[in-house]
């Protein structure tokens, strides 16, 4: 009988309706500002510079390669090498990042200048409430603006920061006995990187409940 | 005991009828008719532009709902103060008129729309006595007053010189003067069996009662087919989806009233509305019995609230269609006019014709009436399926 | 009630007048609903429930837009387009409009009741009795009316009939349309 | 006649021979209904059509001119942009070409991995184009959240995975970026379990409605002959009734090794495009649960691909899957330097867009909309 599809389709709609109040499957919305989702532990959005310790220039990690500013596809990132040097991660002495730029605007959060930078000094913030109010300068993050703590980067994300612990601790380990030798220790990250990217990310343990949402206000 | 219960009911029932005599009988004989007329008006007027209100924030918490979200629930409690919130802002926007716009007639238009969507409530009865005005043909008069609705329309789409809103008022001068004859051919049986054109007539009518059911024309065949005819018309007059071809947003984006913003805009919306309550509470008076209670053991029920039960109810069922069906093409929405509903409206002319005749008791009426509707419904599903239209269809597959 | 009456007739002679002074289609014939309205009110004054929604049904409601449907078909920009008030055409309308007005004002002046009515209630006619009176002593002027109505039907579909077969042969051999 | 996609708006009546006027209208690029920022330019007699020109360009990137200065990866985030909707699938077709190129071996669980994610976006993909379909025919949005709740839930797993929801940026020449997390199998499992319940539901409401098969049914319709000569692909191409699914025809990754079934349709109208969808994604339902299923343990990435100072040596190359939207190809020639010196995408949005006009003439402007609904169009793809 004609009409009877469209029957079928009210009565699916009513289901739709009474099944919004009663079944938490249906109604999946969540009303963002007072209730957030726990955040999931891989997700990314604009990158980072780690630093040790408490103090954000001296513990830097990045030794200002410009790696990732050749590699990042926009190219978002500007950086200028330091004339003089100061001990890296591994307590090497090496050139800082005199300037660290990254225009956010420009970035497109892929997480290429993630993957190829040998010092794990670039991270991935999984932050998204941000907010400026100048369209030019404040969307420009200078090396202050873009460092956090190694503290941080365990926070949100645990499993990968625990592991790029343990790679710097074996660095540290293998540079520690010898420090007069330069050439040996600046070997030893750079090899021991290709091998671990991967692995750095590939045992991202997924946890979505893993997180403290409350912490991570980023403004 | 009784008496006095009886007396609370009927307070209860006459509440509105008893103020409006005690605020009336205070001021000279020379003015009662014109206040009594004011106050009626402004009680209408304020009453139906708050439901128009309700309805709003109804229909987007209902959507919400049937589309599993949660619909406004931002201002005030339960987001029920959204539709102030939406006042302000058509308030305080821009009101842009378009430089190749007729002014005048771009002006006139909103006015015209919601001064002839408000002048249909003059003959609706809310409750018992509660009418602005019984006239003697007040059916035809609120056909009357919907007419000058297509004005409007036609001046807004052709006055913005947009083509968008030429095509939009062209599809909604056509769409509503073809489903104004099934509307009204609809509402012929119920003025043919009550005899009368006045809606309080009508309602009188049905408020009698057989055993404890209520004389409701719709528990009749002839009623219920014509209760279904006239919604699905009435749903087409008021521009609701799924005949919303006059502004289909992903047709021609708004349709006539594309080129209006802020409040001449919320006039539109507010005709829509209007237009859709204004039906519906006729589709209640003539089907639902107005204002009277099913059974007549709920009689005790104030008939005010039975009346506004019945419309916010036919409202939810207008929000449920539309989370439901997507729109008619144009051709379509016409064929649907001429080709189904008119013959249907007509037929159904002559079962209500017949079930003042066909004589025996209540089942062989009822069945002969019945079948006199749904076999050619079912001959034309038939025929629609012999044509391979309308059908499912089976695919194959490659493995 | 004379206040009323000044007022519905000025409305109704402005729009009447302002519907053949109007350049635009359009706004000619919005004036001409302002006039059918006017009329309609009047004759609701004058207690003629029936007769005034009737108008306005059938002249708003339908005249009007069926005049307003076809400019909005064609569309052309009339403003634009300039014509002598005083044409050729002048005179065969002054001649017809002369015509016309002859015939109402004998019409008007023949009806014997008129002058007796002026005073008296006017009678109340209800529904019932204008149905009544349209089936049973009018009955056969309406058949023929309804003859006409039915005439006049077939004539339009019979004048539609080329243009739609012409139509749905020129879709069937557009590209799409293959199957 | 005179019509052209430049007149500007006050030119829009144009004399038809029979004294009437035809109307033309620029449906976009801001109109509610043209999937981003496409143009119409359609001449109508009353509302029928009767010429209608696509205009093109307005979100034109530049994609395959940046792609030839960029690395071979720096192109890899690129590709996510092009069927937004789709960034996996995108991933994948741009990564087998480079793997053609290159002549990398992708290990076994990186295929699983790719197959898993490729499906789940096609589900995602078609769930919302009906959506979008019914938005179009004007149903106020019922449909298409249903959609996007699944969708959501899709989206949370590629999160998961990748890092973010849409512009995904997940494979790797040689494999994919990173394993799939612990629990990950086990939550998509779960996903893919209750897909066919919103699936069921779906078609209750829409596959018996009378008004959707009026609305769809004879309208659009694409001939076997004029699909196959356009070189329309995907499951556009498969409504009109020509078996041709790449999945098949290429068995490129793994595909051979699961058994699905591919729905032909026989009029090639709107309705049969939509059917298309809804069919295919139970089958891929079938290819994901047999995926999921057999998944090995392994290496996830070719570990000898160098992720830096990639050079492939010099060559072409020509990388083609079955995206949910059809044919998506990528063709690289390499000049032995670390960009590609040519870099050429084969949309099937693009492609599938160029019979528009054959489908729609002579038809109303509602079945211009819900014609283009029908064809899965996304701008980013068309215009790159």
């Amino acid at each position: 009988m004609v009409g009877s599809g469209i029957l079928k389709g009210l009565a699916e709609t009513a289901r739709n309706f009474v099944g919004s109040y009663a079944s938490e499957e249906r109604m999946t919305t969540v009303e963002y500002p007072e209730e957030k989702l726990p955040r999931i532990e891989a997700s990314r959005n604009f990158p980072f510079l780690v630093f040790d310790g408490d103090d954000w220039h001296a513990g830097m990690r990045c030794v200002s390669c410009q790696i990732c500013e050749k590699e990042c596809p926009p190219k978002c990132i500007y950086i200028e090498k330091s004339t003089d040097k100061k001990p890296d991660a591994v307590g090497k002495l090496q050139n800082y990042p005199a300037r660290f730029d990254i225009d956010i605007s420009v970035c497109m959060s892929c997480q290429i200048c993630v993957e190829v930078c040998p010092f794990d000094a670039i991270k991935m913030d999984n932050a998204f409430e941000y907010f400026a109010t100048d369209r030019f300068g404040d969307l420009v993050l200078d090396k202050q603006k873009l460092s956090r703590s190694n503290e941080y980067y365990h926070q949100i994300h645990p499993t990968e920061a625990a592991n790029v612990d343990a790679e710097l601790a074996a660095a540290r380990a293998k540079a520690a006995p010898k420090p007069a030798a330069p050439a040996a220790a600046a070997a030893a990250p750079a090899v021991a990187k290709p091998a671990a990217a991967p692995e750095v990310t590939a045992s991202t343990a997924n946890k979505p409940a893993a997180n403290d949402p409350a912490k991570e206000s980023n403004g | 005991m009784a008496s006095m219960n009886t007396g609370i009911v009927e307070q209860a029932d006459q509440i509105f009828v008893v103020l409006k005599g005690a605020v009336v009988s205070h001021l000279p004989t020379i003015l009662q008719p014109l206040v009594s007329a004011i106050i009626s008006v402004i009680a209408v007027v304020a009453v139906f532009a708050g439901l128009f209100a309700l309805t709003t924030v109804f229909e987007r918490k209902g959507l919400g709902r049937m589309q599993n979200r949660l619909g406004p629930n931002r201002v005030g409690p339960f987001g029920f103060f959204q539709p102030a919130a939406d006042g302000i802002k058509s308030l305080t926007k821009e009101d842009l008129v378009p430089r190749a716009a007729d002014k005048i007639v771009h002006f006139l238009a909103p006015v015209v729309l919601v001064a002839a969507s408000f002048l249909g409530y003059a003959v609706l009865p809310v409750g018992r006595n509660m009418v602005v005005t019984n006239l003697d043909a007040g059916v035809l008069y609120f056909f009357a007053a919907g007419s000058m609705v297509e004005l409007g329309v036609f001046m807004a789409g052709w006055s913005s010189h947009s083509k968008y809103s030429l095509l939009g008022a062209m599809r909604a001068v056509a769409q509503m003067i073809s489903y104004e004859v099934p509307l009204v051919l609809a509402s012929i049986s119920v003025i043919m069996t009550a005899g009368s054109l006045s809606t309080v007539d009508i309602v009188a009518k049905q408020a009698q009662y057989t055993g404890t059911i209520a004389h409701w024309y719709v528990f009749t065949p002839w009623g219920f087919a014509g209760f279904i005819l006239f919604m699905i018309a009435a749903t087409a007059e008021s521009n609701r989806c799924p005949f919303d071809l006059p502004e289909g947003e992903s047709e021609i984006i708004a349709g006539y009233f594309i080129e209006y913003s802020g409040f001449k805009f919320a006039l539109f919306f507010a005709g829509e509305y209007l237009g859709m309550l204004a039906t519906s509470a006729l589709a209640i008076t003539l089907f639902l019995g107005g204002w009277s209670a099913p059974f007549s053991f709920l009689a005790w029920v104030p008939s005010w609230i039975w009346f506004f039960a019945k419309l916010l109810t036919l409202i939810f069922c207008f929000i449920w269609v539309r989370g439901t069906l997507p729109r008619l093409r144009m051709d379509q929405l016409m064929g649907l006019a001429w080709k189904f509903m008119l013959p249907m409206t007509i037929l159904n002319l002559f079962v209500a014709a017949a079930w003042r005749f066909v004589p025996g008791g209540l089942p062989v009426r009822w069945f002969v009436c019945a079948a006199m509707l749904v076999i050619p419904f079912a001959l034309l599903s038939r025929g629609l399926r012999s044509e391979k239209k309308l059908q499912t269809r089976t695919y194959r597959f490659a493995e | 009630m004379t206040i009323l009456f000044l007022i519905l007739a000025v409305l109704a002679i402005v729009g009447a007048s302002a519907a053949m002074a109007f350049r635009s289609a359009v706004h000619a014939i919005l004036a001409l609903a302002l006039a059918f309205v006017s009329l309609a009110i009047l004759y609701l004054s004058l207690d003629a429930q029936f007769v005034g929604f009737t108008q306005i049904i059938v002249y708003v409601g339908a005249v009007a837009i069926l005049a307003v449907f076809a400019i909005m078909m064609t569309r052309s920009d009339s403003a634009h387009h300039h014509t002598e008030v005083f044409s050729k055409s002048w005179l065969t309308g002054l001649v017809l409009a002369g015509g016309v007005f002859t015939v109402l004002a004998w019409a008007v002046l023949g009806d014997k009741t008129q002058h007796a009515a002026a005073d008296a209630p006017a009678p109340v006619t209800t529904v019932t009795q204008i149905g009544e009176a349209l089936m049973q002593r009018y009955a056969f002027p309406l058949e023929i009316m309804g003859l006409l109505l039915t005439a006049a039907l077939i004539g339009a579909v019979v004048l539609a009939m080329p243009l739609l077969s012409n139509k749905s042969g020129a879709k069937s051999v557009t590209k799409g349309d293959a199957r | 006649m005179s019509a052209t996609a430049t007149l500007p708006p006050a030119a829009m009546l144009l004399d038809s021979e029979e004294g009437s006027q035809y109307l033309e209208i620029s449906m976009g690029p801001h109109h509610p209904s043209t999937h981003g920022v496409f143009r119409m330019n359609v001449v109508l007699d009353g509302e029928t059509v009767i010429k209608l020109k696509p205009v093109f360009g307005y979100l034109h990137r530049n994609h395959e001119k940046i792609a030839e200065n960029e690395t071979y990866l720096g192109s890899m985030p690129y590709t996510d942009r092009l069927d937004y909707f789709c960034s996996l699938t995108n991933n994948w077709g741009y990564a087998l070409a480079v793997e053609k190129l290159a002549g990398i071996e992708v290990p076994e669980r990186a295929e699983y991995i790719r197959v898993i994610t490729a499906e789940l976006t096609r589900l995602q993909n078609h769930a919302s184009l009906v959506g979008f379909l019914m938005q179009d025919m004007g149903a106020s949005g019922t449909p298409l959240m249903y959609a996007f709740r699944e969708r959501e839930k899709i989206l949370d797993l590629f999160e998961a995975l990748t890092g973010a929801r849409m512009m995904c940026n997940y494979m790797r020449f040689g494999g994919c970026r990173c394993d799939l997390p612990a629990g990950w199998l086990d939550w998509a499992k779960k996903v893919v379990a209750s897909f066919p319940k919103f699936l069921d539901e779906f078609e209750t409401l829409l596959v018996g409605n009378e008004i959707i098969m009026a609305r769809t049914q004879g309208v659009g319709v694409l001939s076997r002959e004029l699909a196959i000569s356009a070189g329309i692909t995907g499951p556009m191409l498969r409504a009109s009734g020509v078996n041709y699914d790449l999945r098949k025809v290429d068995k490129y990754g793994i595909y051979d090794r699961f058994s699905f079934r591919v729905p032909l349709g026989d009029h090639g109208d709107v309705y049969d495009r939509y059917m298309m969808r809804l069919l295919e994604m139970r089958e891929s339902l079938k290819i994901l649960e047999q995926a999921m299923k057999d998944i090995p343990e392994g290496p996830f990435t070719d570990p000898k691909t160098k992720v830096r100072n990639f050079r492939p040596k010099p060559g072409e190359a020509y990388g083609r899957i079955e995206a949910p939207k059809g044919e998506l190809g990528y063709y690289l020639i390499s000049d032995g330097s670390p960009n590609p010196y040519r870099y050429r995408v084969r949309p099937p949005s693009l492609i599938n867009l160029t019979v528009l006009e054959d489908m729609c003439l002579g038809r109303n402007v509602a079945d211009v909309v819900i014609t283009l609904g029908s064809v899965d169009i996304v701008l980013g793809e068309v215009d790159r």
